[in-house]
């Protein structure tokens, strides 16, 4: 286990009581506003002592009450990015950057993550001078050029608009993949949780109401701790190839899936998510369509939801598949537990934000 | 040269300061003029002060620091009259009359429990039976010259100082004399304190002469014998 | 300025400004840790030391001085070190500074609290050791305060006469301050002028100082607020 | 014109030069981070005084560089939500919620709002003791408790997880509909936009890029201000019926439309958002699919965009339909100007961020 | 600790504490006045003033009571308001008010310039007029510094010795405050016991004044930080 928590800490009105063992990679805290989450972070960080508990990083104990072992923050090597910011408002934004490397067991590059974050135009102003937006940027830069041992990041791109943010999750996904540090992340976006996460906790009300892969929480239809837009099945594929028209085609256990590029070699494995929500039944031959993704497979459970809608599994050779459907249409199509059935998808309803490596 | 630190009660700043050029000049001493309240002098030449020769606006400060002054060296150098002062007007008997002569205003006067010229100068009143009615009207401050400041901008219609305030500031003017017979002498005893060599003697000795009486004479001051 | 004051008053107007200046300098380490740990620490006796900071704004000068001269005199407990401050020019800073401390200590203070935690929690999860945290976050951000601390002590330290005059006295050259001229001038007849240009020199030296401390906080200000 | 705001400000590395006419209710600002839209609200609130410009509220002039007319902010009458909450340190949250309050042409009672936000159990606590999303939910209150002519609310529930933001639309959508307030409001959720904004200005680089009535702005395949998946039509239509198993029928200009209930009376009118990449074009008969929405229509443009996807725009009797399709699919089906096609919408693709009054 | 303090003692002790309560609380509101003016305003001659309020710091205290004298006596220029000073406690209260000033406004100030004009922004656009802002956030928000203020100013006020006795001298009963009775004692040889005695009740007076202003402003970060 990379990041073991288990910790308690009473405050009047709240009770924080959170137990998790996640294995490396991305782990996200996903739950409501009010949950505790950023408490979690906090007590992760050594910024707020739990009353009782442990943690552990990668066999290193950061906390023990029952051993009176508390590091400090600043020997616990954490990077942190915070909910609200927290620049240094004497510093310029590079100074704020440089901040952290001083301490840094390697002296990592400026310039790359600058780029990356698109900040290179401020560098030498103040953070009084920044928008919302911008200050956020330079607060994930300032966090990743300490080098941490683990990153923690409380809603990181809350304030970035869509472009932004498509230009920085492939930054956080190749910090998973490509190094081994672990990463714990905080955010209320379905999309951008069921693209990073290796590892989803969901809290609710200071516990955990559920752990588990990214694929298995989120593809849990039980499971939709921030709406049913949520809700939706992970597949691992391996990219088949790249067609010159500009896409995709993707191996999903021997069924092709197209989308739109991806910039990885063929060959490697690529985790898409399918929002329950996308993803058209059909009985039979559906005919001349645009969507060029069919999944065949086998009904294996139907589960009604709230509302008029419904969830159907669908058991297809690329891996369980969830769709959202209306009871209307499901009793209008007979839909059952054993019946065959195709998964429409459409290629372009497969967006870079849900599709990762 | 050899260097004679001398601690003097800053009321004789301005004589000493004329003085000491001619001593130099007579001895090739050094002098050190160290100029504050006698009290505070006291208490640094009991603390161990470098002071070589002390000279005190009062003889009790100079009984304080007794166990540090050369024996044989103390005298008595320098003595004061009392003065009743006032910007304007005839002068007055010291009588019953100040009363109505102060009118709504006070009585400026140093420290009567305090500072040597408030003591004498309740002494006097005392021995002329007017202190109990006095008593209330008087506005004491904390040293001689914040009381005929006190008179000159005209806060106060009266005021009790040294002669030698009295001459040096022209925004008053003397309205009656103390006889000396009313309060205890007014005495500026000098001595030499342990660790003063010949030169505190010599500049003891340079204060008695005449060119330092002239000086002192000047400064209103009552050169004693 | 030097041609209207006489040589003597020229002396204790420079040896005013050496002593003020070391008296703030001197005093400034000791007044930001005691400040920093009234600030953001907690132990046992902090109110003590909380109230011996601002005892000589309390006890009348004179009786600071006093106190002094019997720690530090010839034959007080601290002698030994004594030696170092009594009738000396040290001394005279000593004085200054220990009259000084209070109000430097407590704005210092004001403004360390006025730091939000959080930022210095910020910096420590990057790795920066405490110490570090203070020169490089919370000093940069109550530079403000310090400097009013700073301004403050050495206009005290200026205008400092009473502590001063108990401890080391008024020697000329020595421990002759402006402030202990000035005192000296008022006690002799016709002295009120010689008093008031040194009250002028004093004023404007305090003055300069005063003004420098605005510049420089207003900088610190404009570059905290981004412009 | 309800507002009118034609300023300029100039500041070393950003020039401010923005000017547009809103109509009442929502006008959207839109647009990348650091593009200037919060200098925009201050300008309007009255806190950053522009170079030079006119700022004009329901015929009342709040800045006038020529007439040297300047109101100060407490008498513009607004209530503005800050993109980084402001809430005052030292009140409870009732005494922060009840600032306003006093300064209000009528007192507004507490409770509904309270409710709506969910921050009843917090009344009593400090801003010190609250989760991000806590503060930002209380900045919400406070804004909304001022009974303000016009609303400013800057990026106001980035902080917010999916079911509270669902809580919390309706709400905005009722001021702007029921009340004659206009609301000045910055968001970079195209959905939130697409749901709410009357009018959109899309910001870019201190300038106005575009500005219109939203389904014209955000229905231009030539704008997407903050990525593709913002590109989606906004159809006009009318609730025709509730039906029991929880679906509501809309009229769509004569085609019926189904999604999940919409808590609204039959008769009324209400906007539906269709994103493009969730439309499925189909030619000839699609067989049975659950996609219980069909809008039969005839191509009238054909685009082509960034990457391998191309957009599709489909007159049908409800109106303008924007379709995302791979270029290989158009290719497969033969698309061109003129022929019939059938765009096929997922009822449960509806979601509620996408339809509003 | 009235047994062991004779009648002429008590007396000067109510005085002080009378003295300086009046000193602190009369002087607060333009204190806070001031302060606010140097930390948000500009205007001209601002720098003036903020040496202005300086002065009473540089100058040696005499000098302050001696020009209060020049000003307020019969002969100067405001000597028909002086009546209502001169010679009188209220005199000495002016005199203790004028020498805290200084350590009151530079406390205000600075922890006015510690309070991020954005809240009070914020307070405007909900509508309320910048005097009420000034009510209901900056002050609450500077109640620490207005109680250092008050503190150094009251602590200033209890010790303040020089411009009292030079503008309103030593009437037993009136103006005769704790310092002038120290410092009588301390002007004749082997009065320093019972000038020392004075000097601990005027102390533990003083500390007394610090440790409710400490838990008043414990209690205001306390409930700042959320807690
Ligand atoms: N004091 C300043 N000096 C110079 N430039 C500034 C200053 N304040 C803001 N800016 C710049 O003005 C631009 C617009 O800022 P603004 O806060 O309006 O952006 P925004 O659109 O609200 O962005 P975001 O979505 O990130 O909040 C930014 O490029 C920012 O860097
Ligand atoms: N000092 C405090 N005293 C009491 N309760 C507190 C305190 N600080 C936070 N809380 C409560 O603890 C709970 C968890 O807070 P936390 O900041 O961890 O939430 P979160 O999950 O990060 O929420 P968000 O998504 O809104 O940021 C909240 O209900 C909050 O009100
Ligand atoms: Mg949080
Ligand atoms: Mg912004």
């Amino acid at each position: 286990m990379s990041l073991s928590v288990h910790i308690r800490r009473d405050r009047p009105g709240f009770t924080l009581d959170i137990g998790f063992d996640a294995p490396g990679g991305l782990t996200v805290l996903f739950g409501r506003s009010g949950s505790g989450k950023t408490s979690v972070i906090d007590a992760v960080a050594g910024l707020a002592r739990p009353d009782a508990g442990r943690i552990v990083l990668q066999g290193r104990v950061l906390f023990d009450s029952a051993a009176r072992e508390d590091l400090p923050p600043e020997r616990r090597g954490l990077g942190y990015i915070f909910q609200e910011g927290r620049l240094f408002p004497h510093m310029t934004v590079r100074q704020n950057l440089g901040y952290g490397r001083r301490f840094a067991a390697r002296r990592m590059d400026l310039s790359p993550v600058v780029e990356m974050l698109g900040i290179g135009h401020l560098l030498d102003r103040r953070p009084g001078a920044l928008s919302g937006g911008e200050k956020q940027r330079v607060a994930i830069g300032r966090a990743l050029l300490s080098d941490p041992r683990m990153l923690l990041a409380d809603e990181p791109m809350a304030a970035l608009d869509a472009a932004r943010k498509a230009e920085i999750l492939p930054y956080f996904e190749r910090l998973r993949d490509e190094t081994d540090v672990p990463i714990l992340y905080v955010s209320h976006d379905a999309a951008e949780v069921a693209r990073l996460a290796t590892t989803v906790v969901a809290v609710e009300d200071g516990r955990v109401a559920r752990i588990g892969p990214a694929a298995e929480v989120l593809g849990d239809p039980g499971v939709a701790p921030t709406g049913v837009r949520a809700i939706g099945a992970v597949i691992e594929t391996r990219i088949a190839a790249h067609h010159p028209d500009g896409l995709t085609e993707l191996d999903a256990g021997g069924v092709p899936l197209f989308l739109p590029h991806v910039d990885r070699p063929a060959g490697s494995p690529l985790r898409v998510r399918i929002a329950a929500h996308e993803v058209v039944l059909a009985r039979g031959d559906p005919g001349v369509l645009s969507a060029l993704n069919r999944l065949p497979g086998t009904i294996s459970a139907l589960r009604e939801g709230e509302g008029p809608g419904m969830i159907v599994t669908l058991d297809t050779p690329a891996g369980r598949l969830l769709v959202r459907v209306t009871r209307r249409s499901a009793q209008a199509m007979g839909l059952e537990v054993g019946q065959p059935c195709t998964g429409i998808v459409k290629t372009v309803a497969l967006a870079r934000e849900d599709v990762g490596g | 040269a050899q260097t004679v630190t001398v601690f003097a009660a800053s009321s004789l700043k301005t004589a000493l300061d004329r003085a000491a050029p001619a001593f130099e000049g007579a001895t090739g001493y050094d002098l050190r003029l160290v100029y504050a309240g006698s009290s505070a002098l006291a208490r640094q030449i009991g603390a161990g002060a470098p002071a070589d020769v002390f000279v005190s606006a009062n003889s009790e400060w100079m009984d304080a620091v007794a166990d540090r002054v050369i024996p044989g060296t103390r005298r008595d150098l320098l003595g004061n009259a009392l003065v009743l002062i006032g910007r304007t007007g005839p002068e007055v008997a010291l009588d019953a009359g100040l009363l109505d002569r102060l009118g709504s205003g006070r009585l400026a006067m140093a420290l009567t429990e305090a500072v040597p010229a408030g003591i004498y100068g309740r002494a006097a009143f005392e021995a002329l039976d007017l202190w109990g009615a006095l008593a209330p009207r008087v506005a004491e401050v904390d040293n001689v010259r914040a009381a005929l400041a006190l008179v000159a901008i005209g806060a106060a219609p009266l005021g009790v100082v040294y002669a030698t305030d009295a001459a040096a500031e022209p925004r008053v003017r003397v309205l009656a004399r103390f006889d000396p017979a009313l309060h205890p002498s007014i005495r500026y005893p000098a001595a030499a304190i342990d660790g003063g060599g010949d030169g505190a003697i010599a500049f003891l000795d340079y204060l008695e002469g005449p060119e330092a009486s002239e000086i002192f004479a000047a400064e209103g001051f009552e050169v004693l014998e | 300025m030097t041609f209207w004051l006489g040589p003597e008053a020229q002396a204790a107007l420079w040896l005013s400004l050496k002593v003020s200046f070391w008296a703030t300098v001197a005093s400034l380490p000791l007044g930001l840790f005691v400040a920093h740990a009234l600030a953001r620490w907690s132990f046992p006796g902090k109110q003590v030391l909380n109230g011996m900071v601002l005892l000589p704004l309390i006890l009348p000068p004179v009786v600071t001085g006093y106190l002094l001269l019997l720690a530090l005199g010839p034959q007080g407990p601290l002698g030994t070190i004594g030696t170092l401050f009594a009738f000396r020019w040290t001394g005279a800073a000593l004085a200054a500074g220990v009259m000084a401390f209070p109000l430097m200590v407590r704005a210092i203070r004001l403004s360390i609290e006025a730091v939000d935690p959080k930022l210095e929690d910020a910096a420590r999860t990057l790795g920066a050791p405490r110490a570090w945290v203070f020169v490089t976050v919370t000093l940069p951000l109550i530079l403000p305060g310090i400097l009013t601390g700073a301004v403050l002590a050495f206009a005290k330290a200026m205008g400092e006469f009473g502590a001063t005059i108990t401890f080391v006295s008024n020697i000329p050259g020595e421990t002759r301050t402006l402030p202990t001229a000035i005192y000296t001038f008022l006690q002799v007849p016709g002295g009120e002028v010689e008093a008031l240009k040194l009250v002028a020199v004093s004023v404007g030296v305090a003055m300069g100082a005063l003004l420098v401390s605005e510049w420089l906080s207003a900088r610190v200000a404009r570059r905290i607020a981004g412009r």
